[in-house]
């Protein structure tokens, strides 16, 4: 899933500092999921607003609608009316949904959460990053474990001087990704395969090559 | 203007904080009228959003009353409470509210007499604290 | 002959070599690097130019290796992949050596959190193993890393590192053979604190005949307190101290004078390992202590500089 | 009128405490029970209590003279008010009540009797299966002791008057004032034992509940009136109960009430004055003085009425010399003939919870004689639910009678309302107003204002349903915070039915959930308790297992000779052995304890360790009735020199025929009793040593014995073995707590010195044995019980019931109950009774079909379900999983409500019925408008 968490307060209350009438937009999956968007966020996040704008003494009128996704037109569409009643919406998706929707209006879309990154839970309330979606997955050659999106510094030729006791020099929290790759091969009788070096990654098919577009013509309509 | 009487919403567990506020009346304690009790099962019910809405209902304090962490009725219930009580703590602080209008009690059923103690020294520190919302207080006045 | 650098011939002819490191100055001072050479000239064979070392911005290391060559110490120009994708880099060993450069170390490069930008954006385009088989291309084959071929080649003596001291340790020595197949001429390896580790690492290498393929220089480093040791022991990724070490800094009236005496000593041992063809002296921001410890430790003097042989060019 | 199946029909007569008990009891196993009541209102005695219990609040509270840390407090919970019970009675659908009536004649046999119920005004006849005699005892009345001067001073009351008094001090602006100037008194006088313990008038027996009764209304007293000093005359404290030691001793201690021993024969007036000459015995100085009090209290024993009398005759039942039902001990129900049994304070005075208990043991009885009579719930036919998917609320706001009219004005301006009544009555008439109302308004939301929403949700959602609208669209509110009844400020009950309101239009139409019951039952302890309520739940039909954790049943039954009152506990035992061995339905396990349980009422799942290993047994009630320990003495040279021995001892050592007859015996009470070790009276002590006095005397008219002791507690009937021991020539000396008696080994006897109170003089006695009474303790497994039961035990190591005064043999989990020693000491006869009580009480768990669990639990809307597992991996319980359609579903039956999940679904997908988010948040959103 897309892991989000909220922006300091202080900076959602910022952003919507100009308007008096706004819509506070939920996501109910990704963002939902990993508690930091869905219809309870942004109920909580709703009500903060009320509340600090009240105490602020400058009113503000905020509207609450939480939508299935905000990355397809048609659940933001359904709400329609509700835009024309706001001068801003303040959405609480990933980037995607707060762009999906600013495509499709006039007022300002602005964002409630930090976008982090594509990851699974780890433990409830604990998520970590996964796939940094690099177009070209090496999976296959490490054990089911990414050093793309996993080692700080991408490497795909084993580990740097920094791995000590199986953790990473950036953050001693964070397993080195490489321990976990060699444990992992070593345990699948596959240690050889790391052997063998792996050249320069393409990185065209990453963002690297420019903005993204994925079409499957055969579902198009 | 009358004293400010602190507009207080309690959120009470079913098994001790309600229980323990019916018994701190039946001992003679006399409940302000802007003292409200809302029953729930277990203050492991509790969410974020309950304690800023009854904020944002004027509550000028909110109390959480819920059984003792190791005797929850819920195992789990009065732990979970605790966590919304730091988050809303915390939040309160980032808004400009002093955080110090949110109380969390552990009492068990038959604390009566506590339950009474921590509501009434709750009242004054709100009546220290003034009205969450001043201009609010009128239109109550009014009502 | 790959280079026909001073290093690679005295390590050709079986020389135990000696290399010292220097830091370039975090300014545009050149007389910086001019006093430092004063201090290495005729103590080394070789110095390594550090490339913006932990991650703190410096002057390039391929400028410095050209005020060094300027100097009249060769150097040896550490490029790190950090801050480089693989244009940069191709563009900065042609450019090394167009300046007369002739060795360059192929290194991954410590994360930026290290240093003094650590919100920048990092590169990592290349791994260093990627980097030491790109380099090794453009030398041998005369291409670049795309395949396109290059007219004429940087004919540089590529060197990579090695830490045996980080974990996992069994991998450490694949890691370096898979530089060497990469086609890394010399390894230097981080400095040797734990002897006996070190022991099992060569003797790991020389089970895969690693010492054969190429020249590995041993590491070692000067400390001037048992402060900077535990400093080294508690917050350097990838270095082992042991107990022993600390203590004997910890008891010692004159932390400088023992410092040099330990690293006298481990030269000492060193030289005895088998497959160790050299020494690599990091003394970092002590550069004056490195005649000393060059001269206690038996290995001056050191052979004089011959003038390199003409290189065979093969491009026009 | 002709029933269908006559055995399913039972006859109570007497609605108090016992005979409520047992209506209840049967009806909910599955009799149609028939009560019938002399009076014009059921609730016996025990409804003119201002309160009843020993514990909780009133033992609890801090006297006028407390630590003075804390300000006093009114020393009421409430808990021990009779009003649920009553409710629950008045408003069972298995139970008819008949005021004003009485039994008239009966027929026939058991299974099939005729009866003719008659009243003033009807007469009816029924055929019923069994008949229970609860009518009760009456309080003495005091004008048949003239000497005391009830009827001639206005400030002499009987202590049923006394407590209405503190009735009325308890009321709003109420304080505590003498009937004749309404001042309040300065000085109150208790005089026990009026009409009780007396040969001459009243009853020779002892009431048994007086002395507790005084210090309760003592204390409460006090409470309400803390300038008032108070004095109560005894001639023993008898606090025999579970905790009324502490009790009586906070009386003394923390109220500063002051006990006095000695009876004042007199109570005199003084002319133009309202001061009271009450003439005694100092006991300290052995003096007659004389004290002014300004109220006199007659603490008035219980007596047999006319009634009773009547009673006895119509049914055909024998009486005893006392006028007390006959029954056959130990067994306190059975009467002499089949088919009809006694209940309550009929067969001897008795404290409200053993009253309580002889109630279920009478209904375990009918359950025993008629199991055949129990009726699969009446299949009530209701009619179809009304769909109400997509409809406008339509509510309707119903006023209790009473309610100020401005209320029923701000209930029509309330939103969706469409129809307010007023005057609401609580009963059948009230219940037709409803069902009318709701049908012809088409109301789909019913908020009904001013009642106990705990007591009256069952009676109102049984009438929803009776209109065909789901029972859970209704919201009962009591107008109040905290829903206790009582006065609110008319903003405030406005303000409380508009937030009622709310919540109520957001109700939605609810299904309970039902499961199975597991018709078996495990109990725990095979002594005489644990035997008499497998016997019973046996013979009713259900399975039982047995389980002992020593190598043969018999509990204490082993180690005792003969009861007080003269049973051979040996034969006994051996019967009750045989009458368990054969029956089919029970299986004994000795050797065998129990290390677990899980599960829930109707459906537990229990490990039993067995001689053969871990054995599972699944189950759908527990029983506990571990016993208690006897006391082993360190104190008197116990066990250092072989002539001091225990009563148990003495007891075996008569029966096996090896006791010498002319030994000079000395007996001390209270060993290991009523101490700081075991502050609590354990009971049975001192009728089994005036019972071992009675025994040796007969064996030996000339020797001596004496019986050391601080008050001879042979309450209820054993009064007449203390009478007989006394007539015996037993000699009674009484010591005090802080000068207890001394022993000293002579060669060839045993000095006994003490200090006598009554004699105010030191005595030394020469004896041969000395004879130890040992209390009972708390039996070491209790800890390990409670621990695997997950309850707690009292500062003794007993376990507690989960209501003290109504509920004693059950349990605080659902569906686990307890009956013997394991709760407190009991005499043989008691542990009987409670063992057959708790058999009633679990029967009527058994003898359903299914169990319904309310539908407060948790629910999906799989359509906002982001199946974000928060809900799987936080609930307690294991309730909800993702189901194949891949979204998080609850199992109802394991949810438990606590709202857990609810609260952490971050696509508010989860809610908790009953306390969704839309009624918190819309009860918020009310108060957002004041």
């Amino acid at each position: 899933m897309i892991v989000a968490e909220q922006k300091p307060i202080e900076e959602v209350l910022k952003s919507i500092e100009p308007f008096d009438k706004i819509l506070v937009l939920g996501c109910n999956t990704c963002v939902a999921v990993c508690m930091a968007g869905g219809e309870k966020e942004a109920g909580i996040l709703a009500s903060m607003i009320r509340l600090a704008r009240e105490k602020a003494g400058k009113l503000v009128d905020v509207l609450e609608k939480t939508v299935e996704r905000q990355c397809d037109d048609e659940f933001l569409l359904a709400e329609k009316e509700l835009y024309d009643k706001v001068e801003a919406v303040l959405s609480t998706a990933c980037g995607v949904g707060v762009q999906q929707l600013s495509a499709l209006l006039q007022i300002p879309v602005l964002p409630a959460l930090n976008t982090k990154f594509m990851g699974g839970t780890k433990d409830h309330g604990t998520w970590s990053e996964r796939c940094s979606g690099c177009g070209d997955c090496v999976l296959e050659l490490t054990g089911g474990i990414c050093p793309v999106s996993r080692c700080a510094k991408t490497l795909l030729n084993g580990p740097c001087g920094g791995s000590a006791d199986g953790k990473c020099e950036v953050n001693p929290d964070t397993d080195c990704a490489w321990q976990l790759i060699i444990d992992r091969m070593t345990a699948l009788e596959r240690l050889d395969k790391l052997l063998e070096i792996q050249p320069a990654k393409n990185w065209k098919t990453a963002r690297d090559g420019g903005p993204r577009t994925q079409t499957r013509e055969d579902v198009k309509l | 203007m009358a004293e400010f009487s602190p507009r207080i919403t309690l959120f009470c567990c079913e098994s001790c904080g309600f229980p323990a506020a019916e018994r701190a009346v039946k001992q003679g304690y006399s409940l302000s009228p802007e003292c409200r009790l809302i029953k729930i099962p277990c203050t492991g019910k509790l969410d974020v959003l309950y304690i800023l809405k009854a904020f944002e209902a004027g509550s000028d304090g909110v109390a959480i009353a819920g059984c003792p962490e190791d005797a929850c009725r819920y195992e789990t219930g009065s732990l979970r409470a605790k966590n919304k009580f730091d988050k809303t703590r915390a939040i309160l602080e980032k808004i400009g509210i002093e955080p110090e209008r949110i109380k969390r009690w552990q009492v068990s059923s038959s604390m009566g007499e506590k339950f009474s103690r921590l509501l009434s020294a709750m009242e004054e520190e709100l009546a220290n604290l003034g009205p969450l919302f001043p201009d609010r207080l009128k239109k109550r006045g009014d009502n | 002959m790959k280079s026909g650098s001073h290093l690679e011939r005295l390590l050709d002819k079986g020389t135990f070599v000696v290399t010292g490191e220097l830091g370039p100055p975090k300014s545009v001072n050149r007389e910086v690097i001019e006093r430092k050479v004063g201090y290495l000239k005729g103590m080394v064979d070789a110095v390594n130019i550090t490339d913006n070392q932990t991650a703190i911005a410096r002057m390039s290391s391929v400028a410095a290796g050209v005020i060094c060559v300027q100097t009249g110490l060769e150097p040896i120009v550490q490029m790190v992949c950090r801050d480089k994708n693989r244009l940069a880099l191709q563009s900065d060993v042609m450019g090394a050596y167009a300046l007369g450069i002739r060795n360059i170390l192929c290194l991954t490069g410590d994360h930026q959190c290290f240093g003094n930008h650590p919100e920048c954006k990092n590169v990592f385009d290349l791994d260093a193993v990627q980097f030491v088989q790109m380099v090794k291309t453009m030398r041998d084959e005369k291409k670049f890393q795309s395949g396109e071929e290059m007219k004429m080649e940087p004919r540089v003596f590529i060197g990579a590192a090695a830490n045996p001291f980080a974990d996992p340790f069994e991998f450490r020595v694949i890691r370096m053979e898979k530089k060497i197949n990469a086609g890394a001429d010399f390894i230097q390896t981080q400095p040797v604190f734990d002897l006996e580790r070190f022991e099992r690492f060569m003797e790991l290498a020389r089970k895969r005949n690693l010492h054969k393929r190429a020249y590995i220089l041993a590491g070692v480093m000067p400390v001037k307190s048992v402060r900077a040791l535990t400093y080294m022991r508690d917050s350097v990724p990838g270095v082992i101290i042991p107990e022993d070490a600390v203590e004997r800094m910890g008891a010692a009236a004159d932390g400088k004078e023992e410092g040099k005496q330990m690293c006298i000593e481990m030269i000492k041992k060193l030289k005895d390992i088998e497959g160790v063809a050299g020494i690599h002296i990091m003394a970092v921001e002590w550069e004056q202590a490195i005649p000393e410890i060059v001269e206690k430790a038996c290995l001056l003097p050191r052979p004089p500089v011959e003038a390199p042989p003409e290189l065979v060019e093969t491009g026009d | 009128m002709k029933q269908a199946n006559p055995s399913n029909e039972i006859l109570i007569s007497g609605g108090g405490v016992s005979g409520m008990r047992a209506a209840l009891d049967l009806a909910e196993t599955g009799y149609k029970v028939h009560l019938v009541e002399g009076s014009s209102d059921i609730g016996g005695l025990a409804k003119d209590l201002e309160k009843s219990c020993m514990r909780a609040c009133c033992a609890s509270a801090s006297g006028p003279e407390g630590q003075g840390e804390e300000e006093m407090v009114r020393n009421d919970c409430f808990l021990c008010t009779l009003d649920p019970l009553l409710v629950e009675v008045k408003t069972h659908p298995g139970i008819t009540v008949y005021n004003n009536a009485k039994i008239e004649s009966i027929e026939g046999g058991p299974g099939a009797f005729k009866a003719v119920l008659s009243s003033g005004k009807w007469k009816t006849e029924l055929e019923t299966g069994a008949v229970i005699v609860a009518t009760g005892l009456e309080p003495f009345d005091a004008s048949l002791k003239s000497e005391l001067g009830w009827g001639r001073y206005p400030d002499v009351l009987t202590s049923v008057e006394f407590e209405k008094l503190l009735i009325d001090a308890a009321s709003p602006g109420g304080k505590l004032a003498r009937p004749s100037d309404g001042k309040i008194p300065e000085k109150i006088a208790f005089l026990q034992c009026v009409g009780s313990r007396d040969v001459n008038v009243g009853a020779s027996y002892c009431s048994s509940v007086c002395c507790q009764y005084a210090a309760k209304e003592a204390m409460t007293a006090r409470t309400y009136s803390p300038e008032t000093s108070i004095t109560i005359f005894y001639i023993d404290v008898r606090s025999h109960g579970k905790d009324w030691e502490r009790f009586t001793d906070r009386a003394k201690d923390d109220f500063g009430i002051v006990f006095k021993k000695g009876l004042p024969s007199r109570v005199t007036g003084t002319p133009g004055n309202r001061a009271l000459i009450l003439r005694y015995e100092d006991e300290e100085t052995g003096e007659y003085r004389e004290e002014e009090f300004d109220l006199v209290v007659l603490s008035v024993g219980l007596v047999p009425g006319e009634s009773l009398r009547e009673t006895a005759k119509i049914l055909g039942i024998q009486l005893t010399d006392h006028d007390l039902i006959k029954v056959n001990p130990p067994d306190e129900i059975n009467t002499d003939r089949a088919g009809i049994f006694a209940a309550g304070t009929v067969t001897g005075p008795c404290d409200i919870a053993e009253a309580t208990a002889r109630g279920s043991a009478a209904a375990a009885a009918v359950g025993e004689l008629i199991p055949e009579g129990r009726l699969k719930k009446d299949e009530k036919k209701y009619p179809p639910e009304r769909d109400i998917t997509g409809q406008e609320v339509r509510m309707g706001i119903y006023l209790a009678d009473g309610l100020p009219t401005a209320l029923a004005g701000a209930a029509r301006n309330i939103p969706h309302t469409v129809h307010v009544e007023e005057g609401l009555k609580p009963g059948e008439e009230g219940l037709m107003t409803l069902r009318r109302t709701i049908a012809k308004e088409k109301l789909n939301r019913v908020l009904i204002a001013g009642f106990d929403p705990d007591m009256y949700n069952g009676v109102f959602r049984e009438a929803l349903r009776e209109t065909g609208l789901n029972p859970y669209l209704l919201e009962v509110t009591a107008l109040s915070e905290t829903g206790l009844p009582g006065p609110v400020p008319e903003k405030k009950a406005v303000e409380m039915l508009k937030r009622a309101a709310a919540r109520t239009a957001k109700l939605r139409p609810l299904y309970d959930s039902k499961f199975p019951v597991n018709k078996s039952a495990l109990v725990v302890g095979a002594g005489v308790s644990g035997l008499n309520a497998a016997l019973s739940l046996a013979r009713q039909g259900f399975p039982v297992i047995l389980i002992e954790k020593e190598s043969e049943a018999g509990g204490r039954l082993r180690k005792t000779v003969k009861t007080s009152s003269g049973m051979e506990t040996g034969p006994y035992l051996k019967d009750l052995l045989k009458q368990v061995k054969g029956e089919p339905r029970i299986t004994l396990m000795t050797g065998s304890t129990l290390k677990e349980v899980s599960g829930v009422v109707g459906d537990f799942t229990s490990a039993v360790m067995t001689p053969s290993g871990e054995q599972e047994i699944d189950h759908g009630v527990l029983v506990i009735a571990a016993g208690a320990s006897e006391y082993r003495p360190s104190e008197y040279m116990f066990g250092e020199d072989e002539r001091v021995i225990t009563q148990s001892d003495l007891a075996l050592k008569m029966a096996a025929g090896t006791f010498p007859k002319d030994k000079t015996i000395v007996m001390i009470q209270c060993v290991g009793s009523r101490s700081d070790e075991h502050p609590y009276c354990s009971r049975t002590c001192c009728a089994d040593a005036v019972r071992n006095a009675i025994d040796l005397k007969a064996q030996n008219p000339d020797r001596h014995v004496f019986i050391l002791h601080r008050d001879i507690r042979t309450y209820g009937l054993a009064e007449d073995l203390y009478r007989e021991a006394r007539d015996a020539g037993v000699n009674f000396l009484r010591f005090d707590e802080d000068m207890p008696p001394g022993v000293e080994p002579r060669k060839d006897s045993l000095q006994v010195r003490i200090y006598d109170t009554q004699l105010r003089a030191n005595i030394a006695i020469t004896a041969d044995y000395l004879v130890l009474s040992c209390g009972w303790v708390a039996g070491k497994s209790n800890e390990e019980l409670a621990g695997t039961l997950d309850t707690v035990l009292d500062e003794d190591g007993f376990f507690v019931p989960a209501q003290e005064k109504f509920y004693p043999q059950d349990m605080e989990c659902e569906g686990m109950f307890m009956c013997g020693g394991c709760i407190y000491p009991a005499s043989i006869e008691e542990a009987v009774t409670q063992g057959r009580a708790a058999a009633g009480r679990a029967a009527a768990i058994l003898a359903k079909e299914e169990l319904a669990g309310p539908p407060m639990h948790a629910v999906v809307d799989p359509d906002l379900c982001a199946s974000c597992l928060s809900c799987v991996r936080l609930c307690p319980y294991e309730a909800p999983f993702i189901n194949d359609e891949g979204k998080a579903e609850v199992l109802a039956l394991v949810c438990r409500g606590c709202g857990i999940c609810v609260s952490e679904c971050p696509a508010k997908a989860l809610s908790l019925e009953l306390c969704t988010d839309e009624q918190v948040l819309a009860e918020l959103e009310v108060v957002s408008a004041l």
